[in-house]
């Protein structure tokens, strides 16, 4: 089941068949199911989903930060390429991740307006990961972190350096959050929905700020949304998560005009466009997102799917590659649909 | 059980042996004292008395047959009509502050802390109308009629003088500088916690005190009083509870000192309050009464004997014909009588007739009180009473007994006086005399009163005490449980605590209610306690083979 | 700061004139005549009473009184008691060591356990570990203090011997005599202390560690003690803070029954029994220290915020 | 004691920071703010074997209270001088007390007292209080300021003291301690009901019921009273556990109900007197209050926490 | 009836909601903010007004003040020409309920304790209607819920989107004339918001509502508004017809504000860069900049925005029945070349 993944040699990050089962009062959420995917040195992958999709119990399992209740499958493996070469995170002892954290992989999160500690000075928060990791002394690390902060753009960062969080706006938060995933030069940045919180205006701001250093740093990164918009013009491949699972992943030009997954067609087709005029009609989704408890077998989208047989509902589609790099889990994709252009959405 | 066997033999050895000076004994007490100054504070408690017996001597005290010695005075003496006595001090006696004890002094005493509104003896001596100096160590005080018992007075705390030098030194702070004649003197008094005493170096008495240094300590709570002296925390302690002198009684490695009072806890009756206003009811209420039922309860058990009177039956006031007539035990009797008042039409308490008695009962919070209570009332729900308990603080017990406002309440009499006293406190007319709480009158009384008041012959008086106690088993203006016994109990190296000597060597009362005269008491120090336990191993040693 | 000072300073002098009067006001509810009580049973009539009413001032109406106590009051005199012919404020001064001692070694003491005991049972919410600790917390908080009391002096000083029973040996006297004679009255007010803090300090705990800025801080690879004490016990800690001064009534409530038990001279057994003696000046006295002591701590506890809490300090 | 634990931090909301939620994030708040969690919480499985023991022995309590007089126990107040301090397992299957009476029975007999001090003054404080508080929550503006002073004022105040004046005042029957220990609960109890008649009123319903047109009366009834008082039940049951302790205390200074009513309190302060002879007189109440508190704690924490209003809204 | 100060409010027959110089303060400590700051717009029936800004700006204030919950502080609210700020008590509750509310969050709008007949029915009972029971399911079934097995469940037993479908049935029960809603599809998920946005198009056409619909997604305002208001701190910006609005934005805040929106069309991206981004944060609301309240983050700004505050204006004056006005001193001209230097993207 698992899809083989071309250049392993030199990929960054190589997920295979990672699932993650949390165990609740109500039952067990399978939060991430079979997920496999590789990311090169440089590359954004986009991960898109719908919220309670597994976007983030996803992340977090990269960073090896799972709840203690939460339970990996066995044959899962998450190989991150580091300088003793590629490791598998799901195997290592607690504290040899904790040295991997923050060194080798760095994570800036949704809401940066909790995502600092109120009651530490931006000074602490940022300089903790250098002194931890690269045993800078107090001085050296303030530097640092004066210039850290002047990368991402935060005005005046020498006298910011002694502020707490609450003294900045949300925008310049998640600069600063975005300073500490950079403090030790990580391969891998992990970024859940880092613009969700933000205005709009501010959005625009950080996310060219992320790709920015992205680029420049040749950092691996997974941009997490749940706006197809947001990673259209930013990821090299996104990756569309659907119930825990990733149902379609794409090179970005390949997914907006080739899609295979109804889900993906549906999803685009349903949100609302600027170029469309006022009160066009929208293709809305029926149903509602599943519940990840104790998910009965078949595909999650089937209850849902305009295209679903009683296949189905019965078993769970394989996932199969379509073209280069291009793969989706359906029995019946949406270029097998008579009548139906796959690319229809854009006209 | 409490009460049978399982008591250990720690009385005091007979022959304490050879006083030891010096040593700092501790002693725990049963509470504290709001103030020391005689006239101010409220010195009728054991604690407070004493602490007294260290800090101040009494003009007057009792001797072992029960009558008036001069203590700290040399002499007192009335004239032929009881109503001029004439105080003569011994000479060179100091204050602890150096001021001499003299006609002036005394005198100073009885003006300015005594006879004055405010006061809290007022009351105790209005019988005396002034005081007089004759000479330097010679003062008359005159009273306004005829007291044979008058000497019984100055044991209290109108007869304990206190240096006027320091009380008017102190001023508003006088209570907490006690500057007394007596045997040790204030080092500091950190109220609540301890009170430190060192000895007078100048003490009238050649060669007492023998303790170097005492320390007072108010320990409330009975159990942690007994764990202290346990723990060897203390080497003195002092209780008036029956069920804490059973407990010492089982306790080796201690020795019990214990002495009976003539005080008692009783149930007063108010009767000036229907229903109890009738004799009837109040006859029926004695007699539905189990005293040791009562005593048991109070853990009293062969401890305190069953009360019938004023007087226990160690007291030369005690008569067996009185103990025979007081009505107890007897349920049938009292609910005849209960039934008689409830078929009176003319029942005072203006209920229909067939109603039961509706009785207030007022008790203290304080647990062996309560108990006692709970006992009391079963007892006389057993009767056909309907009594209903009423839990007050002191404060409002007390409030409510002077005005008036109670029908009976749980009490404790103290019977330590001379009968006259008592009972003239106890039963004179209301209108002059406030501490009248039953409001029972009766001429009798008024006419044994004046007796007792004017007749210096112990055997006259001896019969009016008998005539007003078989009144009394009549009339019923109160009840009683046991006599209260006290008991002190100490470390075995403390000597001496109850056998006190006048300075002519006559023997002393002991130690009414746990009052413990600390001039005449000692304390083993290591070498010679050590020595003692060696000489009594040898003896047992010996003994053996 | 000291604009908020300066901001919170007229609410502070408000409170603390509504509590005088409060004060005043609840001891003048106490039934029973204070001169009844002081010359006893023993030496009452009537005129007497009214001369020592008369003398002490009870005769004045109840509003004449409050403003001629309050204005002693202010410039530090609560007045003599007349009882004991002591001054209420140095009655109150000389006990108040003995209470603080107290008070502030059952806290210090609830507080040494409380913050170690909640940090290992957030860190291992659900466990079984956790779940011992709370069922001990539940347990501490169901005992009242002063069976607390009877059962530590049956176990320590009566069977064990270790600590005295009763008593309270000065700290100028022996340091070490001192500790030990505070030690079983500390504990006994310190149990059900520990229970509270513990239970929100764990509470609070387990909230900020679900916070994002904790996932933040391991995902810097920070080791779980640095996490925990520097950036989880801080911002965890601020209803702790607020509690612990809360609890200061709570304190001496527990202190009154506990000095009364362990017989030491503090201020809650001195307030104990001038409220039974009807010694109104000495309990108005206390009280009125008493609460404005919690107002005041109160007071600071609000300020302590601004030096914890950053977001407080600059807000004002 | 009454332990005010409502209170919490006083630390402002963040000032003045706009939050944008949207999206996801929102749809997950709003997930997670979902009551269908907390319902089945409440009415599901989750408690453990320990809620429902402690509910059990609080069941056989309040059966003992109800039916003190028909269980067939001994006469609680007949003093039976030969059954005087009888140890358990004797005559008296838990022992007899100082005055010979049946512990069983004056436990049972005192299971009445102390659940109708509890329920009378937990009522008191739940209804002045909750009233109070929930108006003050609602209204907001003067009338909250000087609510929260007045019971700021009353707060400085050691609840052990407030209840000696009380006591002394009102005096001992079991209605005016039951009232005394309620009057001391109004202020916890407007606290509680205040903060979570903040959190309630900030929710849309209330705003969405106004556009309705519905009366301030019917808003307070039908929207915010339904939603207040669970939680606010909920600290009754632990505030019942806390009333126990303090007519206990007062018990211990002698200050509760009168005698011969048996009170688990008096008991207790009873056998303190027999400690060194007889344990069991204080030790047999001592262990039956301790488990009915404890019980109250455990079920009432238990329930509180599915209420709980979060921190930043009180 | 429209005064000369307010041009953007129309005079025509068939506005039924008129805003006039609306003022919403709240005190926040010691500090008053202007939450809204003389707001004038007007809505005609059938209309659909779009009302977008940033977080913070005022929006779901303008929203509430209208309903006068709580009363604004100035201004007046015109529902079918009845000032609503005039009226006090009773009255304004009766007339009140032609406009109706439906708030973001769907599931905290929704009383838990009642049943979901018991919420739809309530405006009903509160005004006693008759036939309450017909119509909760005439308008349960309008919005896609099946009273029978909906009607005795509680809201928790149903999804984001079930509980927005019963607020929209709850607020039509009272068949109002005006339909307020305050970012009904935020919390929603992607899939379920067209659900929703289309719902509330039918229900519209079905019940002849006006709505003011407010929301920061300009995609969403967009595909369901017919005019669209854009806000900036308290104040109005801009108003007219949403194409013209969208196509040519007039204030160079709604042009920013239409530059940053990611979109998978990458003709509307701004990736690069021709129009140039906002820089810094959005002021407090507690002391706003003076004179026109964009300035600071405005790249047109210059010494007369500091000191005079703009008036709303007609854009393309010349046209006599133009609809849309902007507050500007500087309005983009509708040639103006977009292609302003990228002076400050962030550089690494
Ligand atoms: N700590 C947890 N305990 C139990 N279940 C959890 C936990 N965290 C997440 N879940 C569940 O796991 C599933 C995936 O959650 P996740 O947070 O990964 O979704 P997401 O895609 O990030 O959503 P969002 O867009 O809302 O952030 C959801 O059903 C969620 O309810
Ligand atoms: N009840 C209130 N008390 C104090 N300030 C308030 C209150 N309600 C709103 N504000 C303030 O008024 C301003 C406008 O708030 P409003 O909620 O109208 O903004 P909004 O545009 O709806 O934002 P959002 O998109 O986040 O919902 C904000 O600064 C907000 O902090
Ligand atoms: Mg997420
Ligand atoms: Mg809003």
């Amino acid at each position: 089941m698992s899809l083989q993944i071309e250049n392993a040699d030199v990929s960054l990050l190589q997920v295979k068949d990672l699932s993650v089962r949390l165990r609740g009062e109500t039952g067990t959420v399978h939060a991430v199911s079979d997920v496999s995917f590789s990311l090169q040195r440089g590359q954004t992958l986009g991960v898109v989903g719908e919220s309670g999709s597994g976007k983030s119990v996803m992340a977090r399992a990269l960073m090896g930060l799972l709840p203690r209740r939460a339970t990996r499958e066995k044959n899962g493996q998450i190989l991150l390429a580091t300088d003793a070469g590629n490791t598998d995170i799901l195997t290592l002892s607690e504290r040899t991740l904790r040295e991997m954290r923050g060194r080798d992989m760095a994570m800036v999160f949704q809401d940066p307006m909790t995502a600092l500690n109120p009651v530490l000075t931006l000074g602490v928060q940022i300089t903790e990961p250098l002194r931890q990791h690269l045993r800078m002394n107090r001085a050296k690390a303030t530097e640092r972190a004066v210039e850290l902060l002047s990368l991402v753009g935060l005005p005046d960062p020498t006298s910011r350096i002694n502020q707490y969080p609450h003294q900045l706006s949300g925008g310049m938060r998640q600069r600063v959050v975005i300073a500490i995933a950079l403090a030790c030069n990580p391969r891998l940045l992990i970024a859940d929905e880092p613009t969700t919180a933000l205005d709009v205006t501010v959005q625009r701001q950080i996310l060219d700020l992320l790709t920015g250093l992205q680029q420049q740093r040749q950092m691996g990164m997974i941009l997490i949304s749940h706006d197809l918009g947001v990673v259209a013009n930013r990821a090299d491949n996104i990756a569309v998560m659907y119930a825990g699972r990733i149902v379609e992943y794409a090179p970005v030009q390949t997914l907006f005009s080739a899609m295979q997954h109804p889900y993906t067609q549906a999803l685009l087709k349903s949100v609302p466009r600027l170029s469309d005029p006022p009160h066009t009609r929208l293709q809305a989704i029926s149903g509602r997102p599943p519940q990840l408890i104790n998910p009965s077998p078949g595909c999650a989208f089937a209850p849902r799917c305009p295209y679903a047989r009683q296949r189905c509902h019965r078993e769970t589609p394989p996932v199969t590659s379509a073209a280069d790099n291009h793969r989706f889990a359906c029995f019946y994709p949406v270029s097998e649909q008579t009548g139906m252009q796959s690319n229809e959405v854009w006209v | 059980s409490p009460g049978g066997g399982g008591y250990v033999d720690n009385a005091p050895p007979a022959d304490p042996g050879q006083p030891v000076y010096g040593g700092h004994l501790r002693v725990a007490l049963e509470g504290e004292t709001n103030n020391w100054l005689p006239g101010r504070g409220n010195h009728v408690a054991p604690a407070a008395l004493t602490v007294a017996m260290a800090l101040f001597d009494p003009l007057v005290r009792l001797d072992h047959e029960g009558r008036f010695q001069p203590y700290l005075a040399e002499s007192v003496t009335p004239n032929e009509n009881f109503d001029v006595w004439t105080v003569r001090l011994r000479p060179g006696v100091q204050f602890h502050d150096g001021t001499a004890l003299d006609a002036e002094a005394l005198k100073w005493n009885f003006d300015n802390l005594h006879k004055r509104q405010g006061s809290v003896t007022f009351g105790s001596i209005r019988d005396i109308d002034r005081m007089e100096i004759v000479d330097d160590l010679t003062v008359n005080y005159f009273l306004t009629r005829s007291v044979v018992p008058f000497p019984d007075m100055l044991t209290r705390a109108v007869g304990w003088p206190v240096s006027p030098t320091a009380v008017q030194r102190y001023g508003e702070e006088a209570g907490l500088y006690p500057v007394g004649t007596g045997p040790f003197q204030l080092v500091e008094w950190r109220r609540d916690d301890r009170l430190e005493l060192r000895r007078n170096d100048n003490y009238w008495r050649e060669g007492l005190p023998y303790l170097d240094a005492i320390t007072f300590r108010p320990l409330p709570d009975e159990d942690a009083r007994v764990a202290s002296l346990i723990s060897g925390d203390m080497d003195v302690v002092q209780t008036l509870r029956q069920h804490i002198v059973d407990r010492l009684r089982r306790m080796s490695g201690i020795y019990l000192y214990e002495q009976l009072g003539n005080s008692s806890g009783s149930a007063i009756f108010n009767a000036h309050r229907p229903p109890v206003d009738d004799y009837r009811v109040r006859q029926a209420l004695a007699w539905a009464v189990d005293p040791e039922a009562l005593v048991e309860v109070l853990g009293g058990r062969g401890i305190s004997p069953v009360q019938t009177q004023y007087f226990n039956e160690d007291s030369v006031w005690y008569s067996p014909r009185v103990a025979a007539a007081w009505p107890q035990k007897d349920q049938q009797r009292a609910r005849e009588l209960v039934s008689e008042y409830i078929n009176d039409p003319q029942r005072s308490d203006g209920l229909a007739v067939g109603e039961p008695i509706a009785l207030e009962l007022m008790c203290l919070p304080e647990q062996s009180l309560v108990d006692l209570a709970q006992m009391y009332q079963a007892l006389w729900n057993a009767v056909g009473f309907d009594v209903r308990l009423r839990q007050v603080e002191q404060a409002t017990q007390i409030q409510s007994v002077i005005s008036g406002d109670y029908m009976t309440t749980c009490w404790r009499t103290s019977n330590e006086q001379d009968p006259y006293i008592i009972l003239n406190n106890d039963f004179g007319p209301p209108d002059v005399q406030p501490l009248n709480y039953t409001n029972f009158t009766h001429p009798l009384i008024d006419e044994k009163l004046t007796v007792l008041r004017t007749e210096p012959d112990f055997d006259k008086r001896k019969a009016a005490v008998e005539e007003v106690m078989m009144l009394l088993t009549e009339q019923v203006p109160n009840t009683w449980t046991g006599s209260t016994p006290s008991a002190v109990a100490t470390q075995p190296r403390v000597r001496n605590i109850k056998d006190w000597t006048f300075p002519d060597g006559r023997l002393g009362d002991g130690m009414p209610v746990a009052q413990v005269s600390w001039a005449q008491v000692w304390m083993l120090d290591e070498e010679s306690w050590l020595a003692e336990q060696a000489a009594v191993s040898a003896a047992a040693e010996e003994a053996g083979e | 700061m000291s604009g908020l000072l300066l901001r919170k300073l007229p609410w502070l002098a408000g409170t603390l004139l509504a509590v005088s009067f409060f004060t005043f006001l609840l001891v003048s509810l106490l039934p029973g005549d204070p001169a009844v009580m002081i010359l006893g049973a023993g030496g009452v009539s009537p005129e007497a009473v009214a001369a020592l009413r008369a003398e002490m001032g009870l005769d004045r109406p109840l509003l004449v009184r409050y403003f001629d106590w309050l204005g002693s009051a202010l410039s530090g005199d609560l007045g003599r008691s007349p009882m004991t012919g002591q001054a209420v404020t140095d009655a109150i001064l000389s006990r108040l060591p003995v209470t603080i001692q107290l008070g502030v070694m059952a806290i210090i003491i609830a507080l040494l356990l409380a913050v170690p005991l909640a940090m290992m049972s957030a860190y291992f919410a659900g466990s079984r570990f956790d779940r011992a600790i709370s069922g001990l917390g539940f347990a501490l908080m169901s005992i009242p203090s002063f069976m607390m009391a009877i059962f530590l002096i049956l176990i320590f000083a009566v069977s064990l011997n270790i600590f005295p029973a009763t008593g309270w040996i000065p700290f100028s006297v022996s340091p070490a005599g001192n500790l030990r004679s505070a030690m079983l009255p500390a504990l006994s007010l310190a149990m059900i202390e520990l229970a509270l803090y513990m239970r929100l300090l764990r509470t609070d705990l387990i909230t900020t560690l679900q916070q994002d800025y904790i996932t933040l801080a391991r995902s810097k690879g920070l080791p779980n003690w640095l996490i925990m004490f520097r950036h989880a016990l801080r911002p965890s800690s601020f209803s702790l803070m607020t509690v612990v001064g809360l609890q200061l009534g709570g304190v001496i409530s527990g202190a009154i029954i506990i000095e009364e038990i362990f017989a030491l001279p503090g201020v809650g057994r001195l307030l104990y029994q001038s409220i039974l003696q009807r010694d109104l000046l000495m309990v108005q006295g206390i009280v009125l220290f008493i609460a404005t002591a919690y107002v005041v701590v109160n007071f600071l506890v609000d300020l302590g915020y601004s030096l914890l809490d950053p977001r407080v300090r600059h807000a004002g | 004691m009454p332990v005010d634990r409502s209170r919490s931090p006083r630390v402002p909301a963040e000032p003045l920071s706009p939050r944008r939620s949207s999206g996801g994030s929102a749809a997950r708040t709003s997930r997670a703010l979902s009551f269908s969690v907390a319902v089945r919480q409440v009415f599901g499985s989750g408690f453990g074997a320990g809620f429902w023991l402690a509910a059990a022995w609080l069941l056989i309590v309040l059966c003992c209270a109800i039916f003190a007089d028909f269980l067939p126990v001994r006469d609680p107040l007949d003093p039976v001088i030969a059954n005087r301090l009888n140890p358990p397992l004797t005559t008296n299957w838990l022992g007899a007390d100082g005055l010979g009476r049946d512990m069983l029975a004056r436990l049972v007999h005192g299971a009445r007292v102390s659940v109708v001090i509890s329920l009378t003054a937990v009522s008191i404080g739940m209804v002045i209080g909750g009233t109070l508080g929930i108006l003050a929550g609602f209204f907001r503006g003067h009338f909250e300021r000087a609510l929260m002073a007045v019971l700021d004022v009353i707060l400085a105040f050691p609840w052990l003291v407030l209840l000696l004046a009380l006591v002394a005042f009102i005096g001992q029957s079991l209605t005016a301690i039951s009232v005394a220990i309620g009057l001391l609960w109004i202020p916890a109890y407007a606290r509680v009901a205040r903060a979570n008649t903040l959190s309630v009123v900030q929710r849309e319903y209330v705003l969405a019921a106004r556009a309705m047109g519905a009366s301030t009366l019917r808003i307070l009834w039908r929207e915010v009273l339904p939603n207040v008082i669970l939680p606010v039940l909920a600290y009754g049951l632990v505030a019942m556990g806390l009333v126990i302790i303090v007519e206990s205390a007062l018990a211990f200074l002698g200050l509760s109900v009168e005698a011969p009513q048996p009170t688990w309190g008096g008991m207790i302060s009873e056998g303190k007197r027999h400690l060194a002879t007889a344990v069991h007189v204080a030790l047999v109440p001592s262990i039956t209050m301790f488990l009915t508190v404890l019980s109250l704690n455990y079920v009432g924490d238990r329930l509180r926490s599915r209420f709980e209003v979060r921190e930043s809204n009180l | 009836m429209s005064c000369s100060k307010l041009p953007q409010l129309r005079d025509r027959e068939d506005i039924v909601l008129r805003v006039e110089n609306l003022l919403v303060t709240f005190e926040v400590g010691d500090k008053q903010i202007q939450a809204v700051s003389e707001v004038s717009f007007d809505v005609a029936r059938g209309e659909t007004l779009g009302l977008v800004g940033e977080s913070g700006c005022g929006k779901s204030t303008v929203g509430r003040a209208i309903m006068q919950l709580p009363p604004p502080v100035g201004g007046r609210v015109l529902f079918d020409d009845q000032d609503l700020t005039e009226l006090k008590g009773e009255q304004l509750r009766q007339t009140r309920t032609g406009l109706q509310m439906i708030f973001q969050d769907p599931i905290s709008s929704l009383n838990p304790r009642r049943k979901v007949k018991e919420i739809i029915a309530e405006g009903l009972q509160i005004w006693k209607h008759a036939d309450q029971a017909a119509r909760v399911d005439e308008v349960m079934e309008a919005v896609g819920l099946d009273p029978e097995t909906a009607g005795d469940r509680r809201p928790h037993q149903f999804s984001g989107g079930q509980c927005q479908r019963i607020c929209i049935a709850r607020s039509l029960a009272l068949d109002p004339q005006v339909l307020i809603c305050d970012e009904p599809v935020s919390a929603l998920d992607v899939s379920v918001q067209a659900q929703i946005l289309n719902l509330l198009e039918d229900m519209k056409q079905r019940y002849q509502l006006t709505m003011i619909f407010v929301a920061h997604n300009l995609a969403v305002v967009k595909n369901i508004s017919d005019r669209v208001a854009v806000m900036y701190l308290g104040k109005l910006c801009e108003i007219g017809e949403t194409n013209a609005v969208y196509s040519r934005p007039s204030h160079p805040y709604t042009r920013a504000l239409l530059a940053s929106i990611p979109e998978i069309d990458s003709r509307h991206d701004n990736a690069g860069g021709s129009i140039p981004l906002l820089q810094g944060e959005l002021p407090s609301p507690a002391s706003p900049p003076s004179g026109c309240r964009f300035r600071t983050r405005c790249p047109k700004a210059s010494a007369i925005c500091a000191e005079q505050e703009p008036l709303m204006r007609a854009v393309n004056a010349g046209a006599k029945d133009s609809d849309h006005f902007v507050a500007c001193h500087f309005p983009i001209e509708p040639d103006e070349n977009l292609t302003d230097p990228p002076s400050d993207s962030p550089e690494p």
